[in-house]
C-alpha cells in the first residue's frame, strides 16, 4: 500500500532501530515449503518480534530478474530497507540494485560467489552479505544413515535442478556410498536418482516414485519443497519411507500421512537459524561482522551437531542401527576433516554403488 | 451513401464496450477486495491503477524504466492475440497458438544460445518455427480434416515436449541451475538491437520489438482489410464452399493461414526471449501465453489495433498485482480481476446491442443454420 | 504392468468423464472450452469438502459428499458459460478460454482465503491436503489398487450411453446442437435444452476434476489449475466424434499412453530402449494425430455448436 | 356465419426497418385449401410463422373456430391442431426419419424412448396418405422429396388438423409435385384445412380453393380460384401483367464452345458412376437443357464441369481449349460462368457486403487490385452498376450485408454478377427456384437476351415450365446418362416425362 508508507516508515523509525524488513520471494510463492517459506517464516517472526510487525514480502510478476529488481526498488519505495532474498536467482539482481541502493542492507541466501561472478560482481558492496550452505553435507550425513540404518535400496527425488539441490542429491549418493564401502555391501547398496522439474508433487511424479517403490525402493530423499508429496504418495502405498528436506519434516509429513515412522530423517540447513541471527546482529549493529561478505554454512562444531547449520534432527530421531552416538561421531570425523564431501555440481560422484539416473520428470 | 454517425460505427462500439468491461471488471475486483480486506480495499486498488506510476515521485527515469518494461512484457501477448484473431478471421480457431509461441522459444533460444546466430538470424528462426508448426496443422486440416482445434492441442504438448528436450540439453541450459544461459553471456549479437533506451530510463530491454509489434499489426488490419489476400481468407473464413466455386484454393488458405499466424506467435517468442528479459525452464504444461492471446484478442474486439490496446491493459493489471500490500491481499487477486474482465468480455455483443437498439441486423429464425455463419458479428474489422 | 494398468484406469477415468461433460455440452450447441475451468472448481470444492468432514466421518459419507460438492461445484461454474453464452449469446471460445483463468484464479485466490482463515493466519498456501479424504476412495483387489472414482466413472458412462441413446430428453438435446431451429419448431425449448447440456458438462466436469487431482495425489496446489487435463478431454472428446462408446475407448487409448509415459521406467524392457521420458510423453500426441488422421475424413461436429440461438425477433 | 377453422385479423409483424405484414388478414375454411400468393418478401412466410407461433405480432387477433387464441410458440400452434411445412425444411441432418417425426412430441416411458410405438403410428400413416418412406434411413441420405413427406408426417403423426405448407414445391419433381398435389387433396377431403403457399400459379390453379394475395406486406385480396384465371391472380400479385411464356426467337446457333465428351465421376455414396458417359455439346446462341429429376448425376455433372468435384473421366473443351485439369479459377477466367444451384452455399458468402460478393471471382483482377490491395471505390461502383442494371435490391445499397436480402434478390444479385462476368459459356442451375413469377419472368428474359448475344448457356432445371419454355435442345439425364435429346417444339411433356423417368430411351451413337 502507497499512501500508508510515510506513516509506516517513521513509525518505523520511531522504533530506533530504523531497519524495516522485506522480503521478496524467487520464482516460488511464500508457501513453496522450501526456502522461501523458510526465510518469509523465519523473517517475519523477527520483524514480529522485534518490529512491530512492519514486515511485507513482495512477489515478482514473473521469474525474471527484470521483475525482481523491479520488486526490489517497488520495496524501496515503500520505505523498506532491509531486504532479505532467497535463491540464486537473486545474484543478478542484487548486481544491479546494490551499488544504486547504498543505504538498504540487502541480506541474500544461497547466493554463491560463483554466481555473483557470473553476474559481475567480484566483490560484495557493504550493504549486501550473502549466505550459502553445504548442503552437500547435509545430504551425506542422511546417505549415510539410511544405508546404515539398513537399507541398501534408496531414491533421490530432486526438485529442480537448482545448484541447493544438487548438491544435497550429490552429497546424498556420496554418503550411501561411503556408508556401503564401509560396510562392504556395494554390491547391494543401489540409488535411483531423478530430478522431479518443479518443487511440488504431481501425478507424473507420483507415478515415477510409484515405479520405484514397487520395484523395491525402500527408502526416497525427497529434496525440494512440496515434491515429498509424491514420493510419501507412493511409499504408504508399499510401506516405503522417505527422507525430508532443508527442515525437520517428520512432523508435517508423519501427521500429514497419517503414518508413524514414515519420515526416517531429514537433511537440514539452518537457513532460519541464519536469517534470525544476521536479523539480529544488524539489529544490534554488527553488521560489519557481515558487510560484503559470502559466508558458506556448514558444520562449525564437531562435538555439538545441533550448533551447525547443517544437520539431521536429534529431537526426533527414530533410527534404530544408526544411533544418535553414531551421528555425532559421523559429524565429528566430517568437522576434522577426516570424512570430505566433494561440493561439486558439475557431474555425479563417481561412486562404488550403483546410481541409476533417470531423466527429469518434466 | 449516408455516414454512419460516430457511435454507430462498430470498431467504436466494440471500443466502447470494451471499456465498460474493463470498467466492470475493475469494479468487481474492488468488490472481491473488500470481501478480502473491506479496510484497505481502496488502497489495494489505487495501488493497482496507479501502478508502476507510484514511481513518479521518485524520478521519472524509473518511471520510464518502469513503463519500458511493461511495454516489453506486453509485446508477446499482444503478438499472440494477433496470431490467433488473423487466423479467426479466416475461419480458423488457431489454439495451436501456444505451440507455436513455443517452438518460437525453441528455435530463438536455440539459434541465438547454442548456434551463437545474429539476432535478426534468431528471429527469422523463430518466425520459421513458428510458422512450421502452424504449417503442419494447417496440413492436418486441409489434407485429413483434422479438426484445427484437437490439431492445435496435439501440436501444442509436442511442441511442450520438444521444447523441453532441446532448450534442457546442454547447450542451451546450464544444467545447474535448470534455465537458459543468458544470453547477454554468451552471445551478445543475439540480442534484440535496443530502441530509445535512453527515453525509458535505460531500460536494457526495450528493443525494437516494440515498433516491430505496432508495425505488424498495422500490416495485419491492412492486410485483412484492404488486400485481396485478406479479401480471400475472410472469404474461406466465412463460406468454404464459395470461396471454392469462386476459384479461391480453400486447402492453400487454411495451411497459409495457419504457416501465418503460426509466424507470427514464433515472432512473439523470438521478440520476447531475445530481449533477454526471461529464460527458458523446463515446463509441464504449455506455456499460457497462447491461452491468454485468446483473451487478448477478443478484449481487443479482434481488431488488430485493439488488441493492442487489450495487451496493454491486461499486462498493466497483471504488473498492478505486485504492488499491492501482501499482508493484506495475495498478488494473485490481479489474475483474478482480469480474468472477470475477460469474462464480461463475452457480453461485449450485449453491451453493442443496447448501445445499438435501433436498426439492429436480426438473425433470422428461419435462417439456414450454417456454421460460417458464426464469424458474421466481427465482419468489420 | 500392474501399475501401468492402475494408472491407466484411473485417467481413463478422469478422462471420459470430462469429455463426455465436453460432448454433453457440444451436443446441446455450445462449444466448451472451459472444460478445464470446470475441473478446476469441482477439484477445488471436493478437496474442501475432504478436508472439512469430521475425523470420524464413515467412508460413504465422504465418498458421497466428496462427490457431490464436486459435481455442484462444477454445475455452478458452468453456469458462468451457460448464462453468458447462452442468454448472452457471448463469444463460447472466449468464455471458455475466460472461465479457465478465472478457475485458476479464483482457486488460488478462495484457497488462500480458506485456509489462512482455517490456520488463523499461520497457512496461506493454495494448497489442500487430504489424506484421509483421498484414502477414503482406495480398495484394492488383489495387488490392484482400485479408487471408487473408478467404479463412479464406470457407472456414468454406461447411463451416459444409455442416456444418449435411449432417452427423449437426449433426443432432444442432440436437436439442438444439431439444427436449433428445428427443435424449436417442434417446440423444444433449446434454451433449456442448452442450459442441460451445459450443466452436465458441468456436472460430469466437476467430477473428472475432483478424480484428477486425487488420481495419484492427496495434496493439490489449486495454482497449478489442471495443467491442461481438460484440454485433453477435449482431444479425447473430439477424437470420439462425440459419441459416448467412442469417447469411452478414446479416452482409454489416451490414459494408456499418458500412464506409460509415466510407468514406463518401471516396465523393464521398455527403460532399457534408448528413449528419453520425453518421448514417452509426446507418444499419446503423436499417436493420437496420427489416428486422427486417418479417422477424421468424415467426422463431423454437432453442425449448430458455437453458434448462439436467436429466436428472431420474438 | 362462416366456418372458418382460422382467422387472423388485422395481422401487423415488423422487423427492425420493415413492416413484414401490415394489416392482414386472412380466413381459413375448414376442409378448405387455401393458397397464399406475393412476390418474394411479400411477408407470406412472416404470416404463417406468426401463425404458428414463431413470431409474435405487434397488432392483430388470431381465432381458432371463433375463439381468440394466443400462440406464443410451436407448443400452443400444435396444441391447437395446426402443423407447419417450412420452406426450409426442419429436419436434422444427422437423425433418422422416425426421430425426425417424433422429436418433440416423444413417446416415452420414464423418459425412455419407446420407439417401437412410435413406428407403428408412422407407418400406419405413411400407408394410409401413401407417404413412403423409410424410417430408419438418416435424412441427409434421403431426397428432398422424401425430406418433405418426412415434414408431412410430422404435422399428421401430431394429429394437426390446419396444415400450413411453405413453399413446398419449390424443390420438388413434377411427379413429386403432382403427387404432393393428391396428397393435399385427400387430406382436404378428410376435412383438414390446408395453407399452402407457392409461387407457381398453375399449382394453385389444380388444387387450391381459395387464394388470397399479399404485395410488399399488404394484403391485397382473396379470390374463388374457380372464378379466375393465372392472368388475373398474377396481376393481383405484381401489380402488372406478367406474360408466362417466354418471349423469344429461332435460335441462330453458331460455333461450338462447350464440348463434353464421355465424363464420368464417381459417386460418393455407391460403387457405380452417378455420372456415365456424357457427352453433348452447346453452341454459341442456344440454350441447352439438361432435364431430368432431381437426384439423376444433373448435380454431379456440374460440379465435374465446373470443377467444384471432381471428374474420373472424360473430356472437357471449351471454346477449342482443353479444360478438363484445369482449376476453378482458370474456368472462372477463361469464358465460363456458373450461376449455382444452391446459391447458400456456393452463390455468396452471405456475411460479405453486396458489394463484397459482386467480385467473388474478379477481386484480383487489374480492375479491382493493385499490387494486391482491392480498390474498393472501383468495387463500390462496379457493384452499383449492376445492382441498378439488374434491379437487385437490399436494405443498405452496396454495403447491405447479403445474409439479410431476400432470396429473390440474393439470386438475382448471382445472376447479375455471372451475366456481367467475361464468359462464352454460362451455366445456369435452377436460375429460379423459389423465386416469384416477376423475379422469374426477368431473369429469363436476361437469359435469352444472353443467348441473343451469342453465348452459349447451359441450362439446368427441374422445372418442366422453364424446360420447355426456355431450351432451344433438351437433354435428359436419367441415372447419370443423357438418355435423349428432344426438341421442345416438336415434343410433349407425356414425351418429356417418359424419358425422364426412365421409361423410354434414344439409343444415341457417339453425338456429333
Ligand atoms: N427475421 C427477420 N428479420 C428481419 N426481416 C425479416 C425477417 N424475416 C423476414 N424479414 C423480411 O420480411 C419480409 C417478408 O419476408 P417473408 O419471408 O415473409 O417473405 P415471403 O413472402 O415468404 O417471401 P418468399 O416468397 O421469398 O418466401 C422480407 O422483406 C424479409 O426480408
Ligand atoms: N432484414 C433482415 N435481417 C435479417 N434477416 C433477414 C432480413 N431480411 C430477410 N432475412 C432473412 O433472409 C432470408 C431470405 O429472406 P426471404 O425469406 O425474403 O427469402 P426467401 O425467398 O424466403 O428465401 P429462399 O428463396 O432462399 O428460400 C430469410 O431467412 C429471411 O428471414
Ligand atoms: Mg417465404
Ligand atoms: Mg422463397
Amino acid at each position: 500500500g502507497s499512501s500508508s508508507d510515510g506513516a509506516a516508515t517513521e513509525g518505523g523509525e520511531a522504533e530506533g532501530s530504523g531497519y524495516r524488513i522485506a522480503m521478496i520471494t524467487d520464482s516460488g510463492d511464500i508457501t513453496d515449503m522450501s526456502f522461501n517459506q523458510t526465510t518469509y517464516e523465519a523473517a517475519k517472526a523477527f520483524s514480529d518480534a522485534n518490529n512491530n510487525g512492519d514486515f511485507q514480502y513482495y512477489k515478482p510478476t514473473e521469474d525474471s530478474d527484470d521483475a525482481r529488481i523491479a520488486s526490489f526498488e517497488n520495496a524501496v519505495t515503500d520505505g523498506y530497507n532491509v531486504i532479505v532474498v532467497p535463491g540464486y536467482l537473486f545474484a543478478k539482481m542484487i548486481a544491479k540494485v546494490a551499488p544504486d541502493y547504498p543505504d538498504v542492507t540487502i541480506i541474500a541466501l544461497d547466493c554463491s560467489e560463483f554466481d555473483f561472478k557470473d553476474a559481475g560482481m567480484e566483490t560484495l558492496p557493504e550493504n549486501v552479505c550473502s549466505f550459502t550452505y553445504q548442503e552437500e553435507l547435509a545430504g551425506y550425513m542422511a546417505g549415510y544413515a539410511a544405508v546404515k540404518e539398513g537399507y541398501k535400496k534408496l531414491g533421490f527425488l530432486g526438485g529442480m535442478a537448482v545448484p541447493a539441490v544438487i548438491r544435497y542429491g550429490f552429497g546424498f549418493v556420496q554418503g550411501a556410498d561411503a556408508a556401503a564401502v564401509e560396510d562392504g555391501i556395494e554390491s547391494d547398496v543401489e540409488v535411483n536418482y531423478v530430478y522431479g522439474g518443479q518443487f511440488y508433487g504431481d501425478d507424473a511424479i507420483t507415478a515415477q516414485m510409484d515405479t520405484w517403490y514397487s520395484n523395491g525402493t525402500e527408502v526416497v530423499f525427497a529434496c525440494g519443497g512440496g515434491i515429498y508429496t509424491s514420493a510419501c504418495e507412493a511409499a504408504v502405498k508399499v510401506d516405503g519411507k522417505v527422507i525430508g528436506v532443508d527442515v525437520d519434516q517428520s512432523g508435517t509429513i508423519e501427521s500429514q500421512y497419517n503414518v508413524e515412522g514414515l519420515c526416517v530423517t531429514s537433511a537440514m540447513k539452518g537457513l532460519a537459524a541464519t536469517v534470525n541471527t544476521t536479523l539480529t546482529d544488524l539489529f544490534a549493529g554488527d553488521w560489519s561482522k557481515y558487510a560484503g561478505k559470502i559466508e558458506n554454512l556448514g558444520i562449525v562444531s564437531g562435538d555439538d551437531p545441533s550448533a551447525n547449520y547443517v544437520q539431521l534432527p536429534m529431537d526426533t530421531w527414530t533410527m534404530k542401527n544408526f544411533t544418535v552416538d553414531n551421528y555425532k561421531e559421523l559429524v565429528k570425523s566430517m568437522n576434522d576433516g577426516t570424512v570430505k564431501v566433494s561440493s561439486d555440481t558439475e557431474a555425479m560422484p563417481s561412486t562404488s554403488i550403483k546410481v541409476k539416473e533417470f531423466d527429469n520428470i518434466h | 451513401m449516408e455516414k454512419t454517425s460516430f457511435f454507430k460505427r462498430p470498431a467504436v462500439q466494440t471500443l466502447l464496450a470494451s471499456i465498460l468491461c474493463a470498467i466492470l471488471g475493475i469494479i468487481l475486483g474492488y468488490v472481491i477486495l473488500c470481501f478480502m480486506n473491506a479496510e484497505h480495499a481502496a488502497e489495494g486498488m489505487s495501488a493497482i491503477l496507479v501502478n508502476f506510476f507510484k514511481y513518479r515521485i521518485a524520478s521519472t527515469s524509473t518511471l520510464m524504466k518502469y513503463m519500458g518494461s511493461f511495454l516489453v512484457k506486453a509485446v508477446p501477448v499482444i503478438l499472440c492475440a494477433e496470431a490467433i484473431l488473423f487466423a479467426y478471421k479466416a475461419g480458423l480457431f488457431n489454439i495451436g497458438v501456444a505451440g507455436q509461441y513455443t517452438v518460437g522459444i525453441i528455435a530463438s533460444l536455440y539459434t541465438s544460445l547454442a548456434l551463437g546466430w545474429n539476432w535478426f538470424l534468431c528471429v527469422l528462426a523463430a518466425i520459421a518455427a513458428g510458422a512450421l508448426w502452424g504449417f503442419l496443422a494447417g496440413l492436418f486440416k486441409a489434407f485429413f480434416n483434422v479438426n484445427e482445434v484437437i490439431a492445435g492441442i496435439m501440436f501444442n504438448w509436442i511442441g511442450l515436449y520438444i521444447c523441453n528436450i532441446i532448450l534442457g540439453g546442454e547447450k542451451c541450459m546450464n544444467q545447474s541451475k535448470s534455465e537458459t544461459y543468458e544470453i547477454r553471456d554468451v552471445n551478445p549479437s543475439g540480442l534484440l538491437p535496443g530502441f530509445m533506451q535512453d527515453v525509458f530510463g535505460g531500460n536494457e530491454y526495450m528493443t525494437i520489438a516494440i515498433p516491430i509489434t505496432i508495425i505488424l499489426a498495422i500490416v495485419i488490419l491492412v492486410v485483412l482489410n484492404k488486400t485481396t489476400f485478406g479479401y480471400e481468407l475472410k472469404a474461406t473464413g466465412h463460406n468454404k464452399d464459395a470461396a471454392k466455386y469462386s476459384g479461391m484454393n480453400a486447402k492453400r488458405n487454411i495451411i497459409l493461414t495457419l504457416v501465418i499466424s503460426g509466424a507470427i506467435a514464433g515472432l512473439a517468442a523470438g521478440l520476447y526471449y531475445l530481449t533477454g528479459i526471461e529464460h527458458f525452464k523446463i515446463a509441464s504444461s504449455v506455456p499460457g501465453m497462447g491461452f491468454n492471446g485468446i483473451a487478448v484478442a477478443f478484449l481487443g474486439g479482434l481488431h488488430p489495433i485493439g488488441a493492442i490496446i487489450a495487451g496493454l491493459f491486461v499486462e498493466y493489471i497483471t504488473l498492478g498485482g505486485q504492488y499491492l500490500n501482501t499482508n493484506y491481499y495475495n498478488p494473485q487477486v490481479a489474475d483474478l480481476m482480469i480474468s472477470i474482465i475477460i469474462y464480461l468480455c463475452g457480453f461485449v455483443l450485449f453491451f453493442r446491442t443496447i448501445l445499438n437498439r435501433p436498426g439492429k441486423v436480426k438473425v433470422n429464425a428461419n435462417a439456414e443454420p450454417d456454421n460460417t455463419a458464426k464469424k458474421a458479428e466481427e465482419k468489420e474489422v | 504392468m500392474l501399475l501401468l494398468i492402475q494408472y491407466t484406469l484411473i485417467f481413463s477415468a478422469v478422462l471420459i468423464l470430462v469429455a463426455l461433460g465436453g460432448m454433453f455440452s457440444e451436443r446441446s450447441g455450445i462449444i466448451n472450452l472451459g472444460l478445464e475451468g470446470i475441473m478446476v472448481f469441482g477439484a477445488m470444492a471436493g478437496a474442501m469438502v475432504m478436508v472439512l468432514l469430521p475425523a470420524d466421518a464413515s467412508r460413504f459419507t465422504i465418498i458421497v459428499l466428496t462427490l457431490l460438492a464436486s459435481a455442484v461445484a462444477g454445475m455452478l461454474s458452468s453456469l458462468l458459460i451457460a448464462v453468458a453464452c447462452i442468454n448472452f449469446k457471448a463469444d463460447q471460445t472466449l468464455i471458455g478460454t475466460a472461465l479457465n483463468m478465472l478457475a485458476t484464479a479464483s482457486a488460488t485466490v478462495i484457497i488462500k482465503g480458506f485456509n489462512t482463515a482455517r490456520s488463523g493466519g499461520t497457512d496461506f498456501s493454495a494448497k489442500l491436503d487430504y489424506v484421509r479424504g483421498h484414502n477414503a476412495f482406495m480398495f484394492s483387489i488383489g495387488k490392484l489398487q482400485l479408487s471408487w472414482f473408478i467404479v463412479v466413472a464406470a457407472v456414468l458412462l454406461v447411463v451416459a450411453i444409455v442416456f444418449f441413446y435411449k432417452t427423449k430428453l437426449a433426443l432432444r438435446i442432440r436437436s439442438c446442437g444439431e439444427h436449433p431451429q428445428a427443435a424449436d419448431s417442434v417446440g423444444i425449448n433449446v434454451y433449456a435444452m442448452r442450459y442441460i447440456g451445459v450443466l452436465m458438462s458441468g456436472f460430469l466436469g466437476g467430477l473428472g476434476g475432483i478424480i484428477y487431482i486425487c488420481a495419484a495425489n492427496s495434496t493439490w496446489h489449486f495454482d497449478y489449475g489442471v495443467a491442461g487435463a481438460g484440454f485433453l478431454a477435449l482431444a479425447v472428446m473430439i477424437f470420439g466424434q462425440w459419441k459416448p462408446e467412442r469417447i469411452a475407448w478414446s479416452a482409454v487409448l489416451f490414459a494408456l499412453f499418458r500412464s506409460l509415459s509415466n510407468v514406463y521406467m518401471g516396465i523393464g524392457f521398455l527403460h532399457a530402449l534408448p528413449i528419453s521420458g520425453t518421448v514417452y510423453n509426446m507418444f499419446p500426441y503423436i499417436v493420437s494425430l496420427i489416428v486422427l488422421a486417418f479417422t477424421s475424413q468424415n467426422s463431423r461436429a454437432p453442425k449448430a455448436e458455437g453458434i448462439p440461438y436467436d429466436k428472431g425477433a420474438r | 356465419m362462416e366456418d372458418y377453422v382460422i382467422e387472423m385479423l388485422h395481422i401487423t409483424k415488423e422487423f427492425p426497418g420493415i413492416i413484414a405484414n401490415d394489416d392482414i388478414t386472412l380466413q381459413l375454411k375448414r376442409g378448405e385449401i387455401h393458397a397464399l400468393l406475393g412476390e418474394n418478401g411479400a411477408g407470406k412466410s412472416t404470416l404463417m410463422s406468426v401463425l404458428f407461433g414463431l413470431y409474435t405480432p405487434e397488432k392483430g387477433v388470431i381465432k381458432k373456430d371463433g375463439k381468440e387464441v394466443k400462440i406464443n410458440n410451436p407448443n400452443d400452434a400444435t396444441d391447437l391442431g395446426i402443423g407447419m411445412v417450412h420452406q426450409h425444411f426442419m429436419l436434422v441432418d444427422i437423425f433418422s426419419v422416425l426421430d425426425n417425426i417424433i422429436l418433440g412430441s416423444e413417446p416415452s416411458k420414464f423418459g425412455f424412448l419407446t420407439k417401437a410405438e412410435a413406428r407403428k403410428k408412422v407407418l400406419d400413416l405413411s400407408n394410409k396418405y401413401n407417404l413412403k418412406v423409410d424410417p430408419d434411413a438418416k435424412i441427409e441420405d434421403i431426397t428432398v422429396g422424401m425430406q418433405q413427406r418426412v415434414e408431412i408426417l410430422k404435422m399428421l403423426y401430431r394429429d394437426n388438423d390446419i396444415l400450413i405448407f411453405d413453399e413446398p414445391t419449390a424443390v420438388l419433381t413434377p411427379q413429386e409435385i403432382d403427387e404432393l398435389m393428391k396428397i393435399m387433396k385427400d387430406l382436404a377431403a378428410e376435412g383438414k384445412s390446408i395453407l399452402f403457399i407457392t409461387h407457381k400459379l398453375n399449382e394453385i390453379m389444380e388444387v387450391a380453393d381459395r387464394c388470397s394475395i399479399l404485395r410488399k406486406g399488404k394484403y391485397i385480396g382473396t379470390v374463388d380460384v374457380a372464378n379466375t384465371t393465372k392472368e388475373e391472380l398474377s396481376s393481383m400479385m405484381v401489380g402488372r401483367n406478367v406474360k408466362f411464356a417466354v418471349d423469344k426467337t429461332e435460335a441462330q446457333p453458331k460455333d461450338e464452345v462447350l464440348k463434353v465428351e464421355n465424363v464420368c465421376v464417381k459417386s460418393k455414396l455407391h460403387s457405380n458412376d452417378s455420372v456415365h458417359n456424357v457427352s453433348f455439346n452447346v453452341r454459341a446462341g442456344e440454350i441447352v437443357c439438361i432435364a431430368g429429376i432431381d437426384g439423376n448425376g444433373q448435380t454431379e455433372f456440374v460440379g465435374a464441369l465446373t470443377g467444384l468435384d471432381d471428374i474420373a473421366s472424360g473430356k472437357i473443351t471449351l471454346c477449342g481449349e482443353d479444360i478438363t485439369k484445369k482449376s476453378i479459377r482458370y474456368k472462372n477466367t477463361h469464358g465460363m460462368s456458373h450461376i449455382p444451384e444452391d446459391r447458400h452455399k456456393h452463390g455468396l458468402v452471405l456475411d460479405y457486403t453486396l458489394e463484397e460478393n459482386m467480385i467473388l471471382q474478379r477481386y484480383f483482377e487489374p480492375a479491382f487490385n493493385k499490387h494486391g490491395i482491392i480498390k474498393k471505390n472501383e468495387m463500390r461502383k462496379y457493384s452499383e452498376r449492376l445492382t441498378e442494371a439488374f434491379d437487385v435490391r437490399s436494405g443498405q445499397g452496396a454495403k447491405t450485408i447479403v445474409r439479410s436480402m431476400s432470396g429473390g434478390n440474393q439470386q438475382k444479385a448471382i445472376v447479375a454478377r455471372e451475366m456481367d462476368r467475361n464468359h462464352e459459356l454460362l451455366i445456369a442451375v435452377q436460375p429460379t427456384r423459389g423465386l416469384d413469377v416477376g423475379a422469374i419472368e426477368y431473369i429469363h428474359k436476361e437469359i435469352v437476351k444472353e443467348r441473343d448475344a451469342g453465348k452459349a448457356i447451359l441450362l439446368v432445371s427441374l422445372e418442366l415450365d422453364e424446360v420447355m419454355n426456355l431450351s432451344d435442345r433438351i437433354l435428359v439425364m436419367y441415372e447419370g446418362e443423357i438418355v435423349g435429346e428432344v426438341d421442345p417444339k416438336k415434343t410433349t411433356l407425356q414425351e418429356l416425362g417418359l424419358y425422364m423417368s426412365g421409361a423410354k430411351r434414344d439409343d444415341r451413337k457417339e453425338a456429333k
